[in-house]
């Protein structure tokens, strides 16, 4: 079909728009107020999400993938990586979320950011935030649209610099707002194990160049059918380690959890609804590489559902609001691997959908719960509030310090309480229909897989179920939570709107229909996933008990102030892992952090300094040198050269002494002497 | 004998006798005006051999400018009148010597240069500043710039020697 | 006069007149001094781009300036200047960074400013005759010319250790020379010619005699590089080293030793670069990872840069004996990375010691929140310097370990992955400096300025001038690499023809 | 028409004058004096040769360029000649060249 009515040449305005936006912040966004700032931000997203919109349009009457090439960008032999964006079903459906929900988000921002600027007392730093996510909205749509692994590859590291630059976006403080290295020492964190996984991804690239002599999606894809099957293990391995990086499973999902250091419109749009998502849009995107061997297959599916349901222990074990659904991120992320792992990318694309969505209105509603309790606390100290223990610094953040807020904060409850349901997936919300689409998949591919993501799935239910019930039912369990107070429209109107995908988004691809299987499947070769009744009954039955369960535990009896967890009666040294994630952190420092600091420690202060640079230079060279110097000096200069030149010396002096005559200081004789040259000379040309 | 080798014996005679005349006054004054008389003599010469453009530079800057300045320098002084004892007892080497110079160059003036007449008269090729200045200003260029600078160091030199040390003077 | 209208003479010789100059105006006008020198060096950089103009990326060595200049006992040594694709980006990258660091010392350097200008453009004129001589007598003259005012800028604007710094600087790269001046001259008498493209064609050199000249030539190329372990020197030299001194140091005079291994190695002995390829291959990969974990541990910020820079030069020197256009051509977009970012680094480091007068990590501290232009210029440097994609390091290193993981010198992708791993160090050295001197709370230097009645300040707009033409390049090159691989390829491919010959195919 | 040689042989004679009065006067002036003379000696010699040689267009005007070079080269010398001469009276009161020995070896 004819493309010259359709929008494809539109794509690179996809980048282009955040780019501006970014610029014009960072150029003119001194002399702006915080409206005119967000409106620019807000601005470039939305147009992006146009753009995207009109390239949905297009790719929905053509079809075919299209190819947009802008630039060159390394050309060496058989090297040839270009700019090139590629519009397919695939990559419009990533541009749709990243570009809608970061609209909604940067939307979000603009409320959340205002006050939490005031909160540190540094309002000059709203600016900063707003370049740094469009930055990141940039650097997704670079991640998403890129033709070739390299240039997903710039995206990939490029939305790894912003969420550096977001976790650690209040650098000089923690979590709590106290004068620390936390926050930085959690933004380093992401930056390096993400590196860690870069280096996958590159060894992958470097495997499929000289394999394939291109890294462009559809010269792998068309060559991979040939490839021998080492190869193909060794690319989707290392495919996998990046992946674990980004999506945060199990080895590298260590800083994620830490990653909600950033402000929370960062770790609803970053590390719930888009980044850690695009683990999953690589792995569907190499669809071709990963189906043709079963072994990668099992291995991710594996990886992802161990990740889910260890994750999702730890989440039953946290007490902060944000910690509780980082945990629980990774746990779906966990899903959504799992799924693209066995070869269901529909249902893997599916439930990255949905989560976007609920998780981001899950984030964005705990973001609304702690500036709401942070008013309160800020409420406190202005009145003169001094209640026992004020002095001591307050986390906003902590579940403990919480209860009761349904009252206090209506409209966040209720928005909340939807996002909490989809994400214990009961019908008919949104997470309903994807989840189960991923459990029925997996219990036909990989049982072990569908076993594992039930045990998961029933303690989403549960944590959800603890969480909100802690958070919103039962008696303020601190003075603050009495205090604390509703959010501004600005900030609650993206919840609203997220609240209704969050209900209705299944439709996208319920049984039957199968709309988002048919329409990716213009790109990627896939089989709709059958509905399964039994799958589904026991999906919510399994949740339904792990709500009960909840109930029991902490809404029947609400726990009091001060009162540890009535979990850890029960499970005792299990529960206490659980609190403690499992000491995964602990064991990294111990293992790796420690050790490498310790060899870095020993390489440049003993072998490098001590050793090579003193005891070799100074020890070795210079003092051998000196000794060469001296033995020279004394027995054989002084020995036999010198008696030679003793002698020499005397009858140099006795000449000298003779002829010093002649230097006798009057000019006339010094003439007559140059006369008696001239002669000679003369003379003897005559004469020769 | 021409007129010609005629003048030339003449205007030898007097560039040697004033030659040797600047050799032996006792007054330095005299002896600058014999080297006067002996400069303006060699300038005849160079008309005898067909260089007007020299021979008028020998009277501007010999007879002008650097006797003028000797003479300056003499009176500045006040040395005129320096006694020159020549002791022949203590200069016979140079005499010797000197003689022996003297030999050999008329041996070599005589046996080893081609004997070629050289008439007064002069081609206008020869003889004429404009084809010298010509060459001086584009074969030469070069060098005549250098000498245009090594005449401003002479100057810049000059005048650093002869100035007063004022510290020196203040003491 | 028309030899110093030659275009590479007059590139190489104008700084010469800038030392004319600048020898005339009394040592007291310090800003006369500063305008002139800077003045000199901008003209020069101008000159170069007139240069670029008119060079031609397809052709051979080309604006040749040849003359007959030795030719006694059957000695045939000739002043030859030309320049090709291997070295154009070199120069540029020379007379690029000349007029930056000068800039950079503009309130930096207060004492015997006269002379320090005068070393500078001296150094300049060194550098520019290293990377254009094609004989290598006339090389070797250039290359140990270089010595002699680096030896000064070190020893008398140096820091406290300096001359101990100076010696040994000046000690380690003579060491390394003598062994090359041997080779050259071997090759000179033996050859019968010093000139490199009349050598190359001539060929012929025994495999076994090719090894100990390219040892030779080795030694003296190492240990500018430097190369572990051949890297004692660095450290000192670069923290005793004035902030523009480190930036020249760092920035062309360790690509002189690259590009003598690029010259020299690789074209005049092929059969033993081919034969020693795995074996240097080894020393770049200890040196990137060596390099990074060194830097980890270092207190000093000017330390933890010097010896990123072994690391650095690891990524070069296994990019260029991956044999292949990849891993050549990125290795030679390193070495012009390399001096944009540590050159930037360096400067930066300068700019902050220049107000603290100290370079002690421990007691910077959130100095993002003072100095907001300061650190986000510092973000994208480092950023540049780990390789972040967008920016200038990535596509040097990469490209160079792509090369690295398909060579057939090397033989095997062992060396390429160990050396990713150094992509992970490095950002972990990076983001540490980075970290502990921009993030996190105030350190205590903000209070110490402030006793001796100062505040922190930003940069200021001279500063941001010093800096802005590096930050360019470092987008250029990450975006838009093309016009630079333009320049270098096809002298590249013709440095590889006779490898292919060698690996066969 | 005089012959070359007698030319050569006349500028030889005042050469030796100026170099014997070079030698044996003590008076820096005159021995500066007769230096000039010496020079003068040479450019006689010069011009004689350049005429000797005015049929070859190519070297017509050499001898004649350097008499003029020598000319501006004497006069610098007298102007720097001088100018010490006057610096060592001051400093000595004398201009005898036999008490200006302090370069004794």
């Amino acid at each position: 079909m004819e493309t010259a009515n359709l929008y494809f040449n539109l794509v690179p305005w996809i980048v282009y728009f955040p780019i501006i936006g970014l610029l014009l912040n960072l150029t003119i966004g001194k002399k702006l107020n915080e409206n005119g700032i967000g409106a620019i931000a807000v601005s470039a997203s939305a147009a992006a999400f146009v753009v995207a919109v009109l390239q949905a349009y297009s790719i929905g009457i053509h079809h075919e993938a299209v190819s947009v090439k802008v630039a060159d960008w390394i050309h060496i032999g058989e090297l040839a990586l270009d700019w090139t964006f590629r519009v397919d079903t695939l990559s419009v459906t990533m541009m749709l979320v990243v570009s809608g929900v970061g609209t909604l988000i940067h939307i979000y921002a603009i409320g959340y950011m205002k006050e939490d600027v005031r909160f540190h007392h540094d309002e000059p730093r709203f600016r900063r935030f707003f370049v740094f996510l469009t930055l990141f909205i940039t650097m997704m749509m670079v991640l998403v649209s890129g033709d070739s692994y390299m240039m997903l590859f710039v995206g990939w590291e490029g939305v790894g610099l912003s969420s550096f630059l977001l976790i650690g976006f209040w650098y000089d403080f923690d979590t709590l707002g106290r004068p620390s290295f936390a926050n930085s020492n959690a933004a380093k964190k992401a930056f390096i194990t993400n590196r860690v996984g870069d280096f996958g991804f590159l060894m992958a690239a470097f495997l499929m160049f000289w394999q394939f002599q291109s890294t462009n999606f559809d010269n792998v894809f068309a060559a991979v059918a040939h490839a021998e099957p080492w190869v193909i293990l060794w690319i989707t391995i290392s495919l996998l380690v990046g992946v674990a990086g980004k999506s945060a499973q199990i080895p590298l999902y260590i800083w994620l959890p830490d990653a909600m250091a950033g402000p929370t419109p960062v770790s609803a749009l970053i590390h719930a609804a888009t980044m850690v998502t695009a683990g999953v849009y690589l792995v569907t995107r190499s669809a071709p590489i990963f189906t043709l061997s079963h072994d990668a297959q099992y291995i991710t599916a594996t990886v992802g559902a161990l990740t889910a349901l260890f994750a999702a222990t730890i989440a039953v074990g946290q007490y902060d609001i944000k910690k509780v659904l980082a945990y629980s991120t990774i746990s779906q992320l966990g899903f959504m691997v799992a799924a693209v792992g066995m070869g269901a990318f529909a249902a893997g694309m599916f439930h990255l959908i949905t989560h976007a969505f609920f998780k981001a209105l899950l984030f964005l509603s705990a973001g609304s719960v702690i500036l709401g309790m942070e008013r309160g606390h800020h409420h406190l100290a202005h009145h003169g509030h001094h209640g026992k223990g004020h002095e001591e610094v307050f986390d906003p953040g902590d579940m403990r310090n919480m209860g009761g807020l349904r009252k206090q904060m209506p409209v966040t409850f209720w928005l909340y309480m939807i996002g909490t349901v989809a994400l214990a997936g009961l019908f008919p919300f949104a997470g309903f229909w994807s989840k189960d689409e991923i459990l029925a998949d997996a219990f036909h591919v990989f049982p072990h897989v569908y076993w594992v993501l039930s045990a998961a799935a029933f303690l989403t239910a549960f944590y959800m179920g603890r969480q909100v019930w802690m958070v919103f039912f039962g008696k303020p369990r601190h003075e603050v939570a009495h205090h604390a107070e509703e959010s501004p429209l600005i900030m609650t109107a993206p919840l609203m709107v997220l609240a209704f995908l969050s209900l209705f988004g299944g439709a996208l691809n319920l049984p039957g229909l199968h709309t988002l299987t048919s329409w990716l499947e213009h790109t990627i070769a896939i089989h709709p996933g059958e509905f399964n009744v039994q799958v589904a009954l026991v999906s919510t039955v399994i949740a339904l008990v792990a709500i009960f369960l909840s109930w029991l535990l902490y809404m029947k009896k609400p726990l009091e102030a001060g009162q540890p967890d009535p979990l850890k009666k029960m499970l005792g040294f299990v529960y206490t892992g659980m609190e403690n994630k499992w000491f995964v952190d602990e064991g990294y420092k111990f293992l790796i952090i420690d050790r490498y600091t310790d060899l870095a420690k020993f390489f440049a202060q003993v072998v490098d300094w001590d050793f090579w640079h003193e005891w070799f230079h100074n020890s070795v060279i210079a003092a051998g040198f000196v000794w060469l110097t001296k033995f020279l000096a004394n027995p054989i200069d002084l020995g036999i050269v010198d008696n030679i030149s003793r002698v020499l010396a005397g009858s140099i002096q006795y000449s000298a002494n003779n002829l010093r005559k002649l230097q006798n200081g009057f000019v006339r004789s010094y003439a007559l002497s140059v006369m008696l040259g001239v002669v000679a000379i003369i003379g003897y040309l005559l004469i020769k | 004998m021409t007129g010609e080798l005629i003048l030339f014996f003449v205007l030898a005679l007097i560039a040697v006798t004033t030659a040797v005349g600047m050799l032996v006054s006792k007054n330095a004054v005299y002896a600058a005006l014999y080297l006067v008389l002996n400069f303006a003599t060699v300038a005849i010469f160079y008309l005898m051999l067909g260089s007007p453009f020299i021979a008028l530079s020998q009277v501007t800057v010999y007879g002008g400018a650097i006797m003028v300045l000797f003479l300056f320098v003499i009176m500045l002084l006040g040395a005129e009148n320096i006694q020159a004892e020549i002791t022949l007892q203590k200069a016979w080497p140079a005499i010797v010597l000197t003689v022996a110079l003297l030999g050999l160059m008329i041996w070599m003036a005589a046996t080893q240069v081609p004997v070629v007449g050289l008439s007064a008269e002069s081609t206008l090729a020869d003889a004429a500043p404009q084809p010298l200045a010509f060459s001086l200003f584009s074969t030469y260029l070069l060098p005549f710039e250098i000498t245009s600078f090594l005449l401003l160091v002479a100057m810049i030199g000059a005048i650093v020697l002869t100035k007063q040390d004022k510290k020196g003077s203040g003491k | 006069m028309n030899f110093l209208l030659e275009p590479l003479n007059l590139v190489t010789f104008f700084p010469l007149l800038g030392v004319l100059v600048l020898l005339l105006v009394k040592s007291e006008a310090k800003n006369t001094l500063r305008w002139v020198a800077l003045g000199t060096a901008l003209i020069n950089f101008g000159i170069s781009l007139w240069i670029l103009g008119k060079f031609d990326p397809a052709g051979d060595l080309q604006l040749v300036s040849q003359y007959d200049w030795i030719q006694v006992a059957g000695w045939n040594i000739k002043y030859y200047m030309a320049i090709d694709g291997l070295s154009i980006l070199l120069v540029l990258l020379t007379t690029f960074l000349t007029p930056i660091a000068i800039l950079s010392t503009w309130t930096a350097v207060e004492e015997r400013v006269k002379d320090f200008m005068v070393f500078f453009l001296m150094l300049e004129v060194g550098m520019l005759g290293v990377f254009m001589a094609q004989d290598l007598f006339l090389f070797y003259i250039f290359w140990e010319f270089t010595l002699v005012p680096m030896y000064f800028l070190i020893g008398i604007w140096g820091g406290p250790n300096r001359l101990y710094a100076a010696v040994k600087f000046f000690l380690y790269t003579m060491a390394g020379s003598i062994l090359m001046l041997l080779a050259i001259l071997w090759l000179g008498v033996n050859q019968g010619t010093f000139s490199v493209p009349d050598l190359v064609a001539k060929g012929g050199i025994p495999a076994d005699i090719q090894m100990w000249l390219f040892v030779a030539f080795t030694a003296a190329f190492a240990i500018k590089v430097p190369m572990w372990p051949l890297h004692s020197w660095l450290p000192d030299a670069h923290v005793e080293a004035p902030t523009a001194g480190s930036v020249i140091l760092a920035g062309v005079l360790l690509k002189m030793g690259t590009y003598g291994f690029l010259r020299f190695n690789l074209q005049l002995f092929p059969e033993a670069a081919y034969a020693a390829a795995p074996t240097i291959a080894v020393l770049a990969v200890i040196g990137i990872l060596y390099g990074a974990a060194v830097s980890y541990s270092q207190k000093d910020v000017k330390k933890l840069v010097a010896y990123s820079s072994v690391s650095h030069l690891g990524f070069v020197m296994l990019g260029m004996f991956a044999l292949n256009a990849q891993g050549i051509e990125g290795a030679i977009l390193q070495m012009i990375n390399h001096g944009l970012s540590t050159g930037a680094l360096f400067l930066m480091v300068g700019m902050i010691y220049e107000q603290t007068h100290t370079r002690e990590i421990a007691v910077y501290g959130g100095l993002w929140k003072i100095t907001p232009v300061y650190g986000s210029l510092m973000l994208i440097v480092a950023l540049s310097s780990m390789g972040l994609p967008g920016l200038n390091g990535f596509v040097g290193e990469f490209t160079i370990l792509l090369g690295a993981f398909g060579s057939k010198a090397f033989g095997s992708p062992i060396y390429a992955i160990l050396s990713a791993i150094g992509v992970i160090l490095a950002a972990i050295y990076i983001l540490y400096m980075f970290q502990k001197m921009f993030l996190g709370p105030a350190g205590k230097i903000v209070e110490e300025v402030k006793h001796h009645g100062h505040e922190l300040r930003d940069l200021n707009a001279r500063e941001i001038i010093t800096l802005l033409p590096l930050l360019v390049f470092i987008f250029w090159i990450g975006l838009y690499p093309a016009p630079f691989f333009n320049l270098i390829a096809p002298a590249v491919e013709k440095l590889l023809i006779p490898f292919q010959a060698v690996i066969g195919g | 028409m005089i012959p070359v040689n007698y030319y050569l042989i006349l500028s030889g004679v005042l050469f030796s004058a100026g170099a014997v009065g070079v030698l044996i006067r003590r008076n820096s002036l005159v021995i500066f004096m007769s230096i000039e003379l010496m020079l003068n000696a040479a450019n006689l010699a010069f011009v004689a040769f350049a005429k000797m040689h005015s049929a070859n267009p190519a070297v017509v005007h050499n001898g004649q360029i350097f008499v003029f070079f020598v000319m501006t080269v004497a006069a610098a010398e007298v102007a720097v000649g001088l100018a010490l001469i006057v610096a060592i009276f001051r400093k000595k009161q004398s201009i005898d060249v036999d008490q200006l020995n302090q370069l004794k070896g």
